[in-house]
């Protein structure tokens, strides 16, 4: 089991609910202070976006955050030269498309991201039928694969997701890209569905902007992920000390 | 017991061309690629299904094409040139026989409504065409700088009942239409179908929109046998995504024929690509030392894509076919060439597969050859382009 | 022993169709005249000309083209309406019939040029492709304004390797560069042939020209006996000079087919107009009581002529087929129900016929009598121009 | 025989050669002096214009005088109201379209004009296949029918047109409109095939612009017509003190 699975499964036990904010790399210059102001805020773990050029998953706010990031020369290796110079307290998840990967080769990208102390990846585009490569890249290290599950995913998916996932299992909130938060969400049956093929910790993301749903989305998955509405507060110019307010109210709200 | 490979047979189960292909899509999207997938391989063996595509080609699509025997042209170059006339079929390519198929599947799945991306519009406006014709609902993404550019093909799709979404992200341009698409999809995959334009994305959509455009191929290869010359030495086509290729190659795959895709030189995805990962597939494309995609550029919209579909991808690695870059320089004289000695202003996109001829007439290709040439479209959209360039130059 | 009339035969020796028709033509064209009319006689009779002009058709211009069942309009409108696609015909309408066996008939006289009138651009589009195919000299003639309202058209045909002169005397449009051409001829007849491109002129034209369009109406005729319908209730066509009116009729000039041509009302020469004689013919035309030519308006420049060919008037006083006038209004709304409901833009003056049909279903034309709907052309043309009229009006 | 001829092979008789002016009826207010100019000048007949707007034999310049004239109200019965209250004394040849003697009938037209004192009528676009019914109405009055022959003439057609054209047989010089003047006419080919054929009084047209080449044509013809040429210096503003100059130039030249 990755480390990173092992700090997860104990947190729970430990009867916290995990919250996980979400970051882009390179959006802004400050954008290392802002994650480590997350952890001050009470963040379990952070993810962090390495900008795409084509970020089909994500909805307008995160792909405005990428294209600055890329705008600014963030690359794989900027970010992972500053992760590793940077000391977060917190597992570092990566999460990026997959041709970033493919182009370098799995072994040489999954040695950055370990180099840089990254202990999980989430790449959305990367289907449990294409994967084999990438885990057998990762089994050599100790990055784990999180894999999404969906509103739309079947049974015999949901139980094939769950035993791969490594670390969480990530439930998509609804069937949406990042940042929309229109309509209810089946987050709670996407859950249930995990839950009821393997005992992963179950995260909910996609979706999550208010601190209200990720307090109701608390009471029944084993952690939060919050992205575009953090993102958005960063690119409107949001200081490090206003995105530890925005986690710590996150924090106060799954607590209670 | 050797046996010769077989080309454009089926991919694996997983949706691969050799190296190729597969799916690289979000998890939300499986369900429906695989819904796709079994859906197409249900109706493609489907006597009724079959009839019904046919019809509506023929019957409203205006097939078959004709092969037209382009006289001035071949003597002046000294090479014998066939044109399959896709230029004829309605709505001007062969995008329409795609469309066709897809929404028929659309309905056979129950879906009440299709949405497509385009770049210059001839997708775009083939799918609003196809769906007025069975009344179902249809969004088109297009880039926004796409939309004022195209800003007539905006306006036909409106005629057709269909909304156009200007597409705001990235380079405001195809790929960001297609990234668009997708993230649509994601949101209403219960009673949407996504009616994609080429050869490319996700299984099964390379593999099935081959099949659709097969029916160039199939026949092209019927037409030329009746005229004495069932095998040409070379087949030739524009590639964008390829869909065009795809078709016409498909009849000759397994002939001796010399397989040419001619893409356009600034976005020549197999010439200057390399493989990655892209709209849920794998294939070759452009891109920088970073893995970030990189924008085409080329005179014809319809080139202007950053990749290649994965079964010419697979085509080029197993040696089957070649891929070639034009530019855009040859592009307009050919345009040019055709227009006067044939009577036949061909679309700028397959005025590339002209001037690769014109190129290589007897040097590539040997004097006397016969050249089976894919006219994929009309070139009516580009001549306000031709002549805003033509004119800047006077 | 009373044999009925034979309708839509060939005219009497000297070119008259009842009280229609005729040669009224400066004596110096007199000789091109005759010399045309036994040319095409010689060649009308010959087998070898027939099958090289079906095969540039079949070949070259995409004939066949199809008959589309309009399935979601004649739900809308209780009728069961036909559309004969000569929208998908090489160039976009029934104009290249006659252009390639005019200009087939050109090459068999020896000539060497050819030059045309065009409106909107539509003929001289066609004459230009078909006189580029056999590598004849072109030239166009185009009212100045026209060249400026359809600047396009005049680039379509300088790219297909024709010279268009604007002609700059009189209204500057269509009936002025029927003059300019003839004036043109008139210095010229040895070696150029003027390709006229409706029923119109003197004496072989309306008839020659109904001969080369009426593989339109043998066709259809042929299309729908194979699918049950032998003789529709209704044949129904946009009239300018009337060719693709005229093309249509003959399939079924002699069956039970109620014919009925649509002119455009601001310039329904049968409607509004009285006998008279312009252009080489005696037929119905657009005049003041002075007996000066006026000028025809319409939203459809293809239908904006003053005069109509002369077999039109006869068949309209003999009472065998029916002319109405239908008005720009109807016929925008007509272009969009078309557009959205079957997936096909009509050219704006094929949207008269389909207005007509929209406005007589359940009243002249019974509910579920059969249509037959001549589609003579794509609305690509129009798009731009229609755009404008419906954006002027948000 | 009508008037028109019996005076024109008198003119004939007596050794001249017939100039004919031709005026655009209407084309301007003072049109009718400049015809009585041209008389004085040495006119032997005149050809009077009659507007039409679709005047499919003429060139630029008489296109334009009948623009001109159509825009200042010109119509055949205001010609003939204007013409019966002239005298002009010299034969007046109507020239114009046959669609304004089709619409108002022929009996009509030609009552029109036989009472306006015209003698002639030349109607470009009147083939003789298709003239029985004009002829028929003119063969009550004293209107002479004057067909035109070209260089692309037959000779089956130029016995046939010579035989049938009444006062003068009107021999084109050159393939060609009114007002073109390039090139070398056929002009005395033209007017041997009639002569080979008929005595008919031949004079040429059509291409004549200079006292030059009415002379050369005086040469081998009975009469010359000069149209545009004059034509045009009256849409400049010519005076009728200039057509008389003008059309005496031509005289002179002629009669040299
Ligand atoms: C006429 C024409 N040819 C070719 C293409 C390129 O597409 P593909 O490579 O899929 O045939 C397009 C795309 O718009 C097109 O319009
Ligand atoms: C599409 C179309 N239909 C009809 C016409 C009218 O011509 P006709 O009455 O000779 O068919 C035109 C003329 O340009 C045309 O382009």
């Amino acid at each position: 089991m990755k480390s990173l699975e092992v700090a997860l499964r104990a947190l729970r036990e430990s009867g916290t609910t995990a919250l996980v904010p979400y970051f882009m790399a390179g959006a802004t210059p400050d954008w290392i202070q802002h994650v480590a102001a997350a952890v001050h805020g009470g963040a379990n773990a952070v993810e962090i976006g390495i900008p795409f050029s084509d970020p089909m998953m994500d909805g307008p706010v995160i792909q405005r955050a990428a294209e600055r990031a890329l705008a600014a020369g963030t690359t794989l290796e900027s970010v992972c030269t500053e992760l590793s110079g940077a000391d977060l307290g917190v597992p570092l998840i990566a999460m990026t498309y997959y041709n970033l990967f493919h182009h370098r080769g799995l072994v040489r990208s999954t040695g950055l991201l370990s180099g840089a102390g990254v202990r999980g990846a989430i790449v959305p585009d990367l289907t449990i039928e294409e994967s084999q490569e990438w885990r057998e890249a990762c089994a050599a290290t100790d990055i784990a694969t999180i894999f999404l599950v969906a509103p739309s995913t079947t049974a015999e998916r949901f139980a094939r997701l769950a035993a791969a996932t490594e670390g969480f299992c990530y439930a998509s909130a609804r069937m949406a890209v990042t940042g929309r938060a229109e309509g209810g969400g089946d987050a709670q049956a996407v859950v249930a569905s995990v839950r009821a093929t393997s005992d992963v910790p179950t995260y909910v993301g996609i979706g999550i902007t208010t601190a209200r749903q990720a307090h109701d989305a608390a009471r029944f998955s084993d952690g939060i992920i919050v992205g575009s509405a953090l993102v958005e507060t960063i690119l409107n110019g949001a200081t490090p000390a206003d995105t530890e307010e925005f986690v710590s109210k996150f924090r106060h709200a799954i607590d209670q | 017991m050797n046996q010769p490979p077989l080309y454009m047979d089926r991919p694996s189960p997983a949706g691969h061309f050799g190296d190729f292909g597969g799916r690289f899509v979000p998890e939300a999207l499986m369900p429906a690629c695989l819904e796709l997938e079994s859906a197409f391989v249900d109706a493609w063996s489907d006597p009724a299904f079959l009839e019904e595509y046919r019809t509506v080609l023929s019957e409203f699509a205006g097939r078959p094409t004709p092969i037209t025997y382009l006289g001035r042209f071949s003597k002046q170059f000294g090479v014998e040139v066939y044109a399959k006339r896709e230029d004829l079929a309605h709505t001007g390519s062969h995008k329409i026989n795609n469309v066709v198929g897809q929404t028929l599947l659309t309905r056979r799945m129950g879906k009440t409504r299709v949405i497509a991306e385009t770049g210059a519009g001839q997708h775009g406006v083939a799918t609003a065409t196809a769906a007025a014709r069975l009344g179902l609902e249809c969004t088109v993404f297009m880039g926004e700088l796409d939309t004022q550019r195209q800003a007539l093909n905006v306006f036909r799709m409106e005629l057709l009942g269909s909304r156009v979404v200007a597409v705001t992200s990235g380079s405001r341009t195809l790929k960001d239409a297609v990234n668009e698409a997708m993230r649509e999809w994601v949101t209403c995959v219960s009673d949407t179908h996504y009616c994609l334009g080429s050869v490319m994305g996700p299984h099964p959509f390379p593999w099935m929109v081959r099949e659709f455009q097969s029916i160039i191929g199939v026949e092209a290869h019927d037409q030329l046998t009746r005229r004495g010359v069932a095998t040409p030495d070379v087949v030739v086509a524009c590639v964008g995504g390829g869909s065009n290729a795809a078709g016409i190659f498909a009849g000759f795959a397994n002939t001796s024929a010399r397989l040419v895709g001619v893409e356009a030189a600034g976005g020549a995805a197999v010439t200057n690509g390399s493989p990655g990962v892209l709209h849920g597939m794998r294939s070759m494309l452009i891109q920088d030392e970073q893995g970030q995609i990189e924008e085409a550029h080329s005179i014809s919209a319809g080139l202007d894509y950053p990749g290649i579909g994965p079964e010419h991808a697979h085509l080029a690695a197993s040696g089957r076919a070649e891929y070639v870059g034009i530019g855009d320089e040859d592009v307009l004289v050919a345009l040019q060439t055709l227009s006067e000695l044939e009577g036949i202003i061909p679309a700028l996109e397959s005025a590339h597969a002209v001037a690769w001829i014109m190129q290589e007439a007897g040097r590539a290709i040997p004097r006397g050859a016969s050249v089976l040439l894919n006219l994929s479209g009309r070139g009516d959209k580009d001549v306000a382009q031709v002549r805003e360039i033509l004119r800047g130059r006077q």
